[in-house]
């Protein structure tokens, strides 16, 4: 109640500027055209579609995530946060995510191997993927991308390592019919490469599945935001007990509420993307907020779809079962989302003292 | 008031060893795991089996049939049926169509249905929901025609659940479009081997099955109708009420959550296999349970399962289905990727449960009346607040 | 989904038997009489009414909570917890739930001087009230019915006291017009008598604050109880937008949602009961779940109530408001009820493997 | 997309600086222990003063009254003032109705009311509420009739905040009963000093002060209409969807949750004093922080903070009023005994800012339209959902 000390003036401009638009436009007309949701179903249970990776590519989706002076196109986190909004959108089935973030891992590195492993990237003579948890008493782990890939980052101690195997580990199925597949990181394992050690390691790797949930949680907002347009077609269009059923207040609300923790997770992590490309030491319980954020939103869209589309939502028939799958099967592979309360706690103290 | 624990007679404990020894050859491995691939509901072995006991309608007098369980008994019989997940869908819906059959079934339908359900060859499913209609009952549009002495159906249903393997669907139908919809209802007990019905499977996001049925010009003789021409909604209004979890038994053991008691079960076993995972030390030697995170997600749980369990009638629906969906979701949070692993997956945690949890949870919202409609109920039955206007009759 | 191992077969009966009807429709009788909101209003802000405490005194309300071998009327908990409930539901400016918890504890001891307490407190002659917290580092601390007690019993280290000032200290306001005071409990402060130490004061000490949370739940319940009662008389005959304003089912679920928690705690609560008194050893986290239940369910309860009255509903003129102050006042006395979690999960393994 | 800080000019410095001296001498420790003691809304001296720096109208031209500021200057007075929990609630009705009076009133009106808001000797609340009538504006009942040149006004409004000190009342008045509800409202800007006119304090949970207003044949001149006769909706349809916080202003440093900002920014505080609880160490020399369930709960009351501030629009209202009331009464919970406290009682936790948290929030979800009704503005006009059939014009 006595006088604040005076704070910092920022802007708070969620807008898109013109280049921001393009990327967003050129990324929504691709994946609508090319991902409809019969080939999202028609790549299940290993949620990999070969053709439209190809095509992926093409259009520069990984390429643009390196920069400039690696070989890249130097694109923004913001844009990439815009790309993987889109991918979410459509539940594309494809490693888009883990293909960037792992990219951008090698692009950090000095390590000579780093650079060569990078332009293979980028040709697209390999596919990387990341392996989110350090590699601790157990070396097995679940790899999303790991059943299409036969390169993984991992941490394993200090040693950031390239580990590679003869062909992509059998895929293993579940909820979110994603490539997932288990991999052995053990030190004795396959064909193993030290491309960093010691305390940069560790950042560089942390800073990779930062970024990695960051993109996936745009994709976890945008699949809300397209549950949540399926619920309001269906429910604007069918009627109960002689009126429509979206007229229900109670559906309506339901809606509402899910619209509005979509809408507040997708600005959110756009502003998260923004600090962590241009101010970067700088309100990083962003990034862990966003991602939080984004979990909860995705499965509460995809939960209120399937309810308020009644006994159809609960038939594999409708597209929200799509949406369910993923969200929540998406959202765990890093580990329960909630736990991102404690990356935040530790960083509140500096930002608000 | 009372919670003690039942002691059991000596002739009691004997009848428990009993079932946990039957059930121990006929719910095996093989029909657990046919449930789990298809998704029916139902297991004929089973079944048949439980017949053989009297066990398909056990509190009904041996010489109809039954078994002649009392209270207690027949609980024992649930909750060792429920403990080890017994496909008991098209049970379920059965005993509901029992119960207008007896009320309102002709002589001639009784004598050809009451005993076959006893001796496990009838079983029967519920024609209610249609393509547009959602919860709304009283807007059905399958029509029943008269021609002669008997009746023409015509229309479609949604969600008949089980109608692959039953014999009779009890069947809502519009007899008369001429009075405000309730009044021009009238309900049959439909033999579905008759000619112009076809079935098609629609698969769930739970891993049920259920189906689509198709009635075209379909012809049933006024001997399968169930109560009075254009008064089904009174015939209705006992199956649905039951279904609807608004009833409850008369045994001191029974819960008091109606319909609701089902998916706080399923969420009981959610949990205690969740802590199971969390009292379970890993390589490391520490055991999840030793975080304060988790022990307070944990306890969480623990305290939505009495809560469902203490929250009466119609409002115990609610929270038994919502408090599973809500836990279901945060279970599989806490365990982590490999709760998104279902069962039969290599390292699926508890054997793919979590992921089965989420997945099963979301119906529950919708079988027998979705939650909004027993909010509905609640708002006007129990807190008698006002009812919204309405349009139609 | 394997067999479960046989599990133990429980009655579940939630009902009342005739000798506990009996006291509940006594004491809802009496507290529907004798304490009609204006004499809440009339009490605040110290919340003591004296002329009803003796009358509630005169009905046996602290002699039934005391064993017969001790000189009482020998309740059972689940008598006192429909105690409670009526006393809850007409937020009763009485110490009722302080007195009743002290009684039991001076009866739990072997002391002679509690013996003497405990005679005094059965004629009236003195009041005393409980320190809900052992006294730590800091000897002061907020103390229900403190300022209206001159007796307070306190867990100090390991030994149980009995401190007693010349008289009650001064009121502290409160947000539930409550008779809070501050309390000196050090060592040497006023008069101080050790009644027990050891092991055996530390449990009697702990049964007593897990008694007064007990009750307080089902006053906490039933306050939420006569809220959803408020709301429903005032939705039910307002009319807004043409049509009554408990018919837009936004209004009415919010109300069902608060019925139905309100609902679930008082059953709860009454189960916990049930333990306490018959099976004490079994099933410990119910008594935690069930004061949980009933915090929240009160404050959701009363929040509701407010919102659903509309403007008039955040105007002190509602009754409402009166709930609303005893909700969260009465239920963080003891602490923050969600650290009830602890204790719950402390006991989760013994009832559950 | 840009949240970078604003880089201060010489000049704007030198401006915030200026603010703040002022607000140190003008916003001082008996302003708002007044404002704590009498619940008002506003300060009479404070407003004076700021009124004599143009800083009532701020924007406004300086020939107009006003101090001619820049959307930048704008910004930082007023963050400093609700920083500094500036009594300013007049002061955000009056510019509510200054907007009306700039499009529908009278030269004369105009020329009456604009100059002396910019000179702090006018302010204006808001009659829109009736004892019966909730947040439906549209069945207003207050009646004005014609009489000779001018009109008499009969009726009661709830919940004038500010009429106890304010100059004017804009009013909602019925004009018409023959035509459908909301085609027979009539707008007025009415003098407070009438005669007819009784003000009856309300007192509120959250400690402001408010009104009901009787009006008993009162009469004014037609010159303070409002728009034209019977059209008043359309008045309406600009402050009030002010009100509601559906637009925003030009500049990029402006919050995007409308009305919801506000809240937040309580929210803001409360949250910012917790975490000052939370990091002060206690006589044992640990500090609340160091436990994994303290850091839990502020790191979801942040999280919730940064998702208020990112809903757009009349979501971000129903966020901003919804997320301060639930975790208003988290911190309560959190911050334990001394919560619940207030403001001057002995050992009360940051001075009773929790106690009065927790009452505050609760009118934030009816103030200027209630969450409810934001929620049906959502469905309908942001989400295009069907609106539900309706009974009256």
């Amino acid at each position: 109640m006595s006088a604040a000390k005076q704070r910092q003036l920022r802007r708070n401009d969620y807008s898109l500027d013109e280049q921001q638009q393009a990327v967003h436009e050129a990324f929504a007309d691709f994946f609508t055209a090319e991902c409809p949701s019969s080939r999202v179903r028609a790549a299940e249970p290993l949620g990999f579609d070969q053709a439209l990776w190809g095509k992926v590519r093409e259009l520069g989706a990984v390429s643009m995530a390196v920069p400039a002076d690696r070989g890249g196109d130097g694109a923004t986190l913001i844009d990439l946060v815009l790309v993987a909004e889109q991918y979410g959108r459509v539940l594309a089935p494809v490693p888009l995510i883990e293909a960037v973030a792992a990219a951008r891992l090698l692009a950090r590195l000095d390590a000579d191997a780093a650079a060569d492993f990078l332009a293979a990237t980028l040709t697209g003579e390999m596919l990387p993927t990341l392996a989110l948890h350090q590699v601790g008493h157990d070396p097995r782990q679940i790899v999303p991308a790991g059943a299409v890939a036969r390169q993984v980052l991992a941490l394993h101690g200090q040693e950031l390592v390239l580990i590679t195997a003869a062909a992509p580990p059998e895929h293993v199925e579940n909820m979110a019919h994603a490539s997932l597949a288990w991999w052995d990181l053990s030190a004795q394992s396959g064909d193993r490469q030290v491309l960093a050690a010691g305390p940069r390691a560790v950042e560089a790797f942390a800073a990779a599945v930062r970024e990695w949930k960051l993109l996936t949680g745009a994709a976890l907002a945008s699949s809300g935001d397209d549950a949540v347009r399926l619920a309001v077609d269906f429910v604007s269009s069918r009627t109960a007990f002689g009126q429509l059923v979206g007229s229900f207040q109670a559906v309506a609300n339901a809606i509402v509420d899910a619209a509005t923790a979509v809408s507040a997770a997708r600005n959110l992590t756009r502003k998260a993307a923004w600090f962590a490309e241009y101010a970067p030491h700088e309100r990083r319980e962003l990034q862990p907020m966003a991602y939080l954020a984004s979990a909860r939103a995705a499965v509460q869209a995809a939960t209120t779809a399937v309810h308020v589309q009644g006994g159809f939502g609960f038939s594999v028939e409708s597209d929200v079962t799509l949406h369910f799958r993923r969200a929540k099967g998406w959202s765990v592979l890093a580990g329960d989302p909630s736990r991102e309360l404690f990356d935040i706690a530790a960083h509140l103290p500096a930002s608000f003292q | 008031m009372d919670f003690s624990t039942v002691e059991l007679t000596d002739e009691t404990r004997e009848f428990r060893r009993d079932v946990s020894e039957f059930l121990d050859v006929h719910l095996n491995e093989a029909v657990l795991e046919t449930e789990r691939r298809t998704g029916a509901g139902h297991s004929q072995p089973l079944h048949r089996a439980l017949a053989s006991r009297g066990w398909v309608q056990p509190t009904w007098p041996v010489d109809e049939g039954g078994a002649g369980l009392d209270p207690l008994q027949n609980r024992i019989l649930q909750l060792e049926l429920a403990d080890r997940d017994a496909p008991m869908i098209s049970s379920g819906t059965t005993r509901i169509v029992v119960g207008a059959v007896r009320s309102y079934g002709s002589p001639w339908l009784k004598e050809q249905v009451l005993p076959a359900v006893a001796a496990g060859e009838v079983i029967c499913c519920l024609g209610y929901t249609e393509p547009d209609g959602g919860s709304d009952l009283a807007g059905v549009r399958t029509g029943a025609v008269r021609d002669g002495t008997g009746w023409v159906i015509n229309g479609a249903k949604m969600f008949t659940t089980g109608a692959q393997h039953c014999q009779y669907c009890f069947l809502v139908t519009r007899t008369n479009t001429e009075v405000p919809k309730h009044k021009g209802i009238t309900t049959f007990l439909v033999p579905l081997d008759r000619a112009g019905i076809e079935i098609r499977p629609i698969e769930t996001l739970g891993g049920e099955r259920t189906n689509a049925v198709f009635y075209t010009d379909v012809r049933i003789e006024d001997d399968y109708r169930l109560g009075p021409v254009d008064q089904g909604w009174k015939v209705l209004s006992g199956p649905l009420s039951d279904e609807h979890g608004l009833q409850r038994g008369d045994a001191e053991l029974d819960e008091i959550n109606g319909q609701g008691a089902g998916y706080r079960a399923t969420l009981d076993r959610l949990f205690r296999h969740a802590l199971h995972w969390a009292l379970t030390a890993g390589p490391d030697g520490s055991r999840p349970y030793d975080e304060p995170f988790v022990q307070l997600r944990l306890a969480e749980i623990a305290t939505d399962l009495e809560i469902a369990r203490s929250t009466p009638g119609a409002m115990g629906r609610v929270n038994g289905s919502e408090l599973l969906i809500r836990d279901s979701a945060l279970l599989v949070d806490l365990v982590g990727p490999t709760a998104v692993l279902p069962h039969g997956a290599t390292g699926a945690s508890e054997d793919g449960l979590f992921e089965w949890g989420h997945r099963y949870a979301q119906g529950t919202a919708t079988y027998g009346g979705t939650t909004d409609i027993m909010r509905n109920i609640v708002a006007q039955r129990v807190l008698g607040l006002p009812r919204p206007p309405r349009f139609d009759g």
